[in-house]
């Protein structure tokens, strides 16, 4: 589905990823590394957001190197942000629905990721750990086939962090995804392969 | 030629009051054109309390938008822009004044004293500013730091409100008493200083392409900027 | 008794929403730890002790005097240091430069490294090299205490290991107080108080002891 | 809510009065209503897509040039958006800045306009209408001008416009290229300030450079700071604005300056600018 071949990325004289290569068929994928080892940059990378230095990337076949982040996703790669990006001055309601397109579909994500008791309110209103969700609502309210999702579950309680693995392992039958995160406890429940990731290298993989 | 030279002195050295309070006091201060206009009214009586007054208004412009962030800090000296304007006209009924000026010849060239005036203290002002930036004594690197980022400089133990309220302090009496000087010999209007201001703002705008050096290029730029015009 | 550096009740809102909760902390001499997950406001808390942000209520001490109302430079000058993160310092100055506004000779003894390329402009260090200047400056300027906001990101292994021998050794002299995610479990071993932040509330504050569970439940 | 209802029952008295009252009055409010469409077309551009301009006399006074020079070229007053759009390269925080230096900068150029002998500082003869048949054209303006912002802002469409204006590369990462959206929204607000420019150009027969002035440039912002950024309250404050300047004038010479100096620096302290940008 997805080949990451050679991929490099230099800012300035900071080389942040060296030489990567990967490929991931179908299922859930999990990089675990250090802050700063390259984790961000690459799922950025993969969904178009930064432009490698050097390499390629494929998605179900077709190149996808160079195109701009919103034909990527067009493609059906989504991606939820380590900090939230959404629209602060729009309701929950209406940033799911921008991206899902109809109010069914938007209505039965944000039951499922538990957003109903917040859904018109502004998403600048909310709380951080809500904020969080959103995103992850927004993602997947994309219908897409990969989902890039980092480090969903960093600043988030036990409570939602329950909510969110309990979405993941639903939605995992049918999409696959690339999950990063620092710690590889809760990543090892749901992913069926994982990479390690350090200094801009991958150094191991099971 | 030589009044070229002279307007490129000066307009250099009103580019570098702007880029200065762009830089340290983070704020595009459209309230120069004002102040420059000011300075032209109070000519009529003294040419001695134009910095004065400048530093006033230099002083009130840093108490008012302390604590604003950059785009908020510009809307208020655009509103004192517009107050120093308002007051100009209400206290000087007749529209148009007629500075008078005196002239003497300079190697044979017709001169208006107050213009070559200006344009000497305009040479001192970036001679000194030029030293400054290039021997880098410890309070140069302060001022660095202070452009870079002002919540590093706090950390750095620099008092960036200080730094911020001397240089527009300095900026604004400088843009007085040039003003008193430079619009000798015109007829004013309270809203002339427009001109000035824009045309500094623009050969500012220029300089500040070169980021680092931009200080050093200043006069090349403003002489080139005036040369076309 | 009264401790080196307090924070009485700081509470910090902001676009109406409350980033800390009135957060109650005493640290003194020695190595004090801030742990806690991404976003629970770890940062903005050491920026209310450095007096880069003010807080909404509640009352800041150093020596039993009150700050609150200091500003960051008159903080630097009563003895609070903070090395900031994600490598912010002036780019446009040399190390040489950047160093002067501490003792030169101090960073350089700390950080031998810093001496070949002192004439270079930070803009063009590595992200390692600009974290060695930040901490240089931060460990070559006498003060009372000293704030550090993940000290360890993007340094190689021998230098993170020479940082906490150093911590180990002024933690002595000084109150040291680390906000980190790597190397968590050696600093904990080395510090003395240990508090625990999530979502701006207070989790934990106290021995190590105590906290060694709370710690180990949400982060190793 | 009561005080909405009253304002809007007052706008629009404002509006039907002036019918029945006397030649001058109706100038004065004719004047009065082309200003209050110019603040819906600003209002627009800053609430929906966050891009606060103070140079908003650039659509408003080429159009009415454009209109004096020769009527027919009315038609292309909506390209007065690549005048302004450019400016968008500043970042939201440098745009008003850039676009009012810009405005003054044509303030000036203005006076060195010269076409067949006519304009420069004395400017340019407009096609003067009817003074009844343009008030009543420039309060349908109004309403639909009200009308079409109204819908366009509650449909999907506006609802992506929003969210471009939230944050783009959110934007980007559910699928919106922000490019179209961004061109969109200036054109609707440039097209609307330049009917306006053309309207004032009517109403008075002349156009001179003054149209560049900040006395126009700033117009808006100081209308929708003293309505406090509501539509309506915004049109009852550019009344007041044209009003008190034109009735205080005799005292205090140009009057409106004095209003604006007060509402530019209470904004600076109440108001908030490029809403997205929020950091985290």
């Amino acid at each position: 589905m997805l080949e990451v071949i050679e991929v490099s990325k230099m800012f300035g004289r900071n080389v942040v990823l060296k030489n990567v290569t990967f490929s991931l068929k179908n299922g859930i994928l999990g990089i675990y590394g250090a802050n700063g080892s390259g984790k961000t940059t690459l799922l950025k990378i993969i969904s178009g957001f930064e432009k490698p230095s050097c390499g390629r990337v494929f998605f179900n076949g077709r190149e996808i190197t160079n195109k701009a982040p919103q034909e990527i996703v067009k493609l059906g790669v989504a991606m939820a942000f380590q900090i939230p990006r959404v629209f602060w001055n729009l309701t929950v309601h209406e940033n799911v629905l921008l991206a899902a397109r109809e109010t069914d579909y938007t209505a039965e994500i944000c039951k499922e990721l538990n957003l109903e008791d917040v859904l018109f309110k502004k998403a600048k209103e909310i709380s951080q750990g809500k904020v969080k969700l959103l995103q992850l609502a927004m993602c997947f309210a994309l219908k897409p086939k990969l989902a890039l999702l980092d480090e969903p579950f960093a600043s988030l309680d036990a409570e939602n962090v329950e909510v969110v693995l309990e979405f993941l392992k639903k939605r995992g039958s049918e999409i696959s995804m690339i999950i990063t995160a620092h710690r590889t406890k809760i990543l090892k429940t749901i992913a069926s392969q994982m990479l390690e990731i350090r200094g801009g290298k991958i150094v191991g993989s099971s | 030629m030589i009044s070229l030279f002279f307007s490129a002195l000066i307009y250099a050295s009103l580019a570098l009051c702007v880029l200065l309070s762009y830089r340290v006091a983070k704020v595009v201060n459209l309230s120069f054109g004002s102040i420059f206009t000011l300075g032209g009214y109070l000519s009529v009586f003294s040419l001695f309390i134009t910095p004065i007054f400048g530093a006033w208004i230099g002083l009130l412009l840093h108490i008012g938008s302390k604590r604003m962030d950059a785009s908020k800090a510009t809307i208020f000296s655009l509103g004192i822009a517009i107050a120093i304007e308002e007051a100009l006209r209400i206290l000087f009924r007749v529209e148009n004044i007629l500075l008078d000026s005196r002239i003497f010849y300079f190697f044979g060239y017709k001169l208006v004293f107050e213009h070559f005036l200006a344009s000497m203290i305009s040479a001192t002002f970036l001679i000194l500013f030029l030293a400054f930036e290039l021997k880098k004594p410890f309070s140069r690197l302060k001022l660095k730091v202070i452009e870079e980022d002002i919540e590093n400089a706090e950390l750095y133990g620099i008092d960036a409100e200080k730094a911020r309220a001397i240089v527009l302090v300095i900026s604004s009496a400088f843009f007085c008493s040039i003003g008193g000087l430079y619009l000798s010999g015109r007829v004013i209007s309270p809203t002339i200083g427009w001109l000035y201001m824009i045309f500094s703002l623009f050969i500012a705008t220029i300089a500040n392409v070169f980021r680092e050096k931009a200080y050093i290029l200043l006069l090349p730029t403003s002489f080139g900027v005036c040369w076309l015009v | 008794m009264v401790k080196l550096l307090e924070a009485v009740e700081i509470s910090l809102t902001m676009n109406s929403k409350k980033i800390l909760d009135s957060v109650n902390l005493c640290f003194d001499r020695g190595i004090n730890l801030i742990a806690g997950p991404n976003g629970s406001g770890k940062t903005t808390l050491l920026k209310i002790l450095a007096g880069l942000l003010r807080p909404s209520s509640g009352k800041i001490l150093l020596d039993g005097l009150d700050i609150t109302m200091k500003k960051a430079h008159e903080r630097v000058k009563l003895g609070i240091i903070m090395a900031p993160e994600r490598m912010k310092l002036p780019l446009s100055l040399t190390v040489d430069e950047n160093l002067r506004f501490c003792d030169r000779n101090r960073a350089y003894e700390y950080f031998p490294e810093l001496k070949k390329i002192s004439e270079k402009k930070a803009r063009d260090l590595s992200g390692g090299e600009r974290q060695m200047v930040i901490l240089a400056r931060a460990f070559a300027k006498n003060s009372k205490y000293l704030l550090l906001d993940e000290p360890f990101q993007g340094l190689h292994e021998k230098i993170k290991e020479r940082i906490i021998k150093l911590l180990e050794e002024e933690g002595r002299k000084r109150g040291i107080l680390v906000v980190t995610h790597d190397e968590l479990e050696k600093i904990f071993s080395m510090s003395d108080y240990i508090c625990v932040l999530t979502n701006g509330k207070l989790l934990y504050a106290g021995e190590k002891e105590g906290g060694e569970k709370i710690l180990k439940k949400f982060f190793i | 809510m009561l005080v909405s209802i009253a304002i809007r029952i007052l706008v629009l008295v404002l509006l039907i009065l002036p019918v029945f009252l006397d030649c001058y009055t109706k100038l004065l409010a004719a004047s009065a209503l082309t200003l209050a469409i110019f603040t819906v077309s600003w209002l627009y551009l800053e609430k929906d897509l966050g891009w606060a301009s103070l140079g908003h006399s650039i659509p408003f006074g080429v159009s009415a040039y454009l209109f004096a020079i020769n009527p027919l070229l009315l038609f292309f007053s909506p390209l007065t958006t690549f005048l302004l759009f450019p400016l968008s390269i500043f970042g939201k925080h440098t745009f008003p800045f850039a676009s009012f230096v810009f405005s003054v900068f044509l303030w000036y150029l203005a006076h060195h306009i010269v076409f067949e002998g006519k304009g420069g500082e004395e400017g340019f003869r407009a096609p003067s209408i009817n003074l009844d048949l343009i008030y009543l054209i420039s309060v349908t303006i109004l309403i639909l001008s009200c009308l079409l912002i109204w819908k366009i802002s509650n449909s999907y469409f506006g609802l992506k416009v929003k969210a471009v204006r939230d944050d783009e590369i959110a934007a980007k990462a559910i699928g919106i290229n922000s490019l179209p959206f961004k061109v969109f929204g200036f054109a609707i607000s440039c097209s609307l300030a330049s009917i306006a420019g053309i309207l004032h150009a009517a109403i008075f027969g002349h156009v001179s450079p003054g149209v560049f002035s900040p006395y126009f440039s700033l117009f808006p912002f100081v209308a929708a700071t003293i309505g406090q950024g509501k539509i309506w309250s915004s049109i009852l404050g550019s009344y007041t604005v044209v009003f008190l300047s034109w009735f205080l004038s005799p005292y205090v010479p140009e009057f409106h300056y004095a209003i604006y100096a007060v509402a530019l620096i209470l904004a600076s302290y109440t108001q908030s600018y490029a809403r997205s940008d929020r950091s985290v």
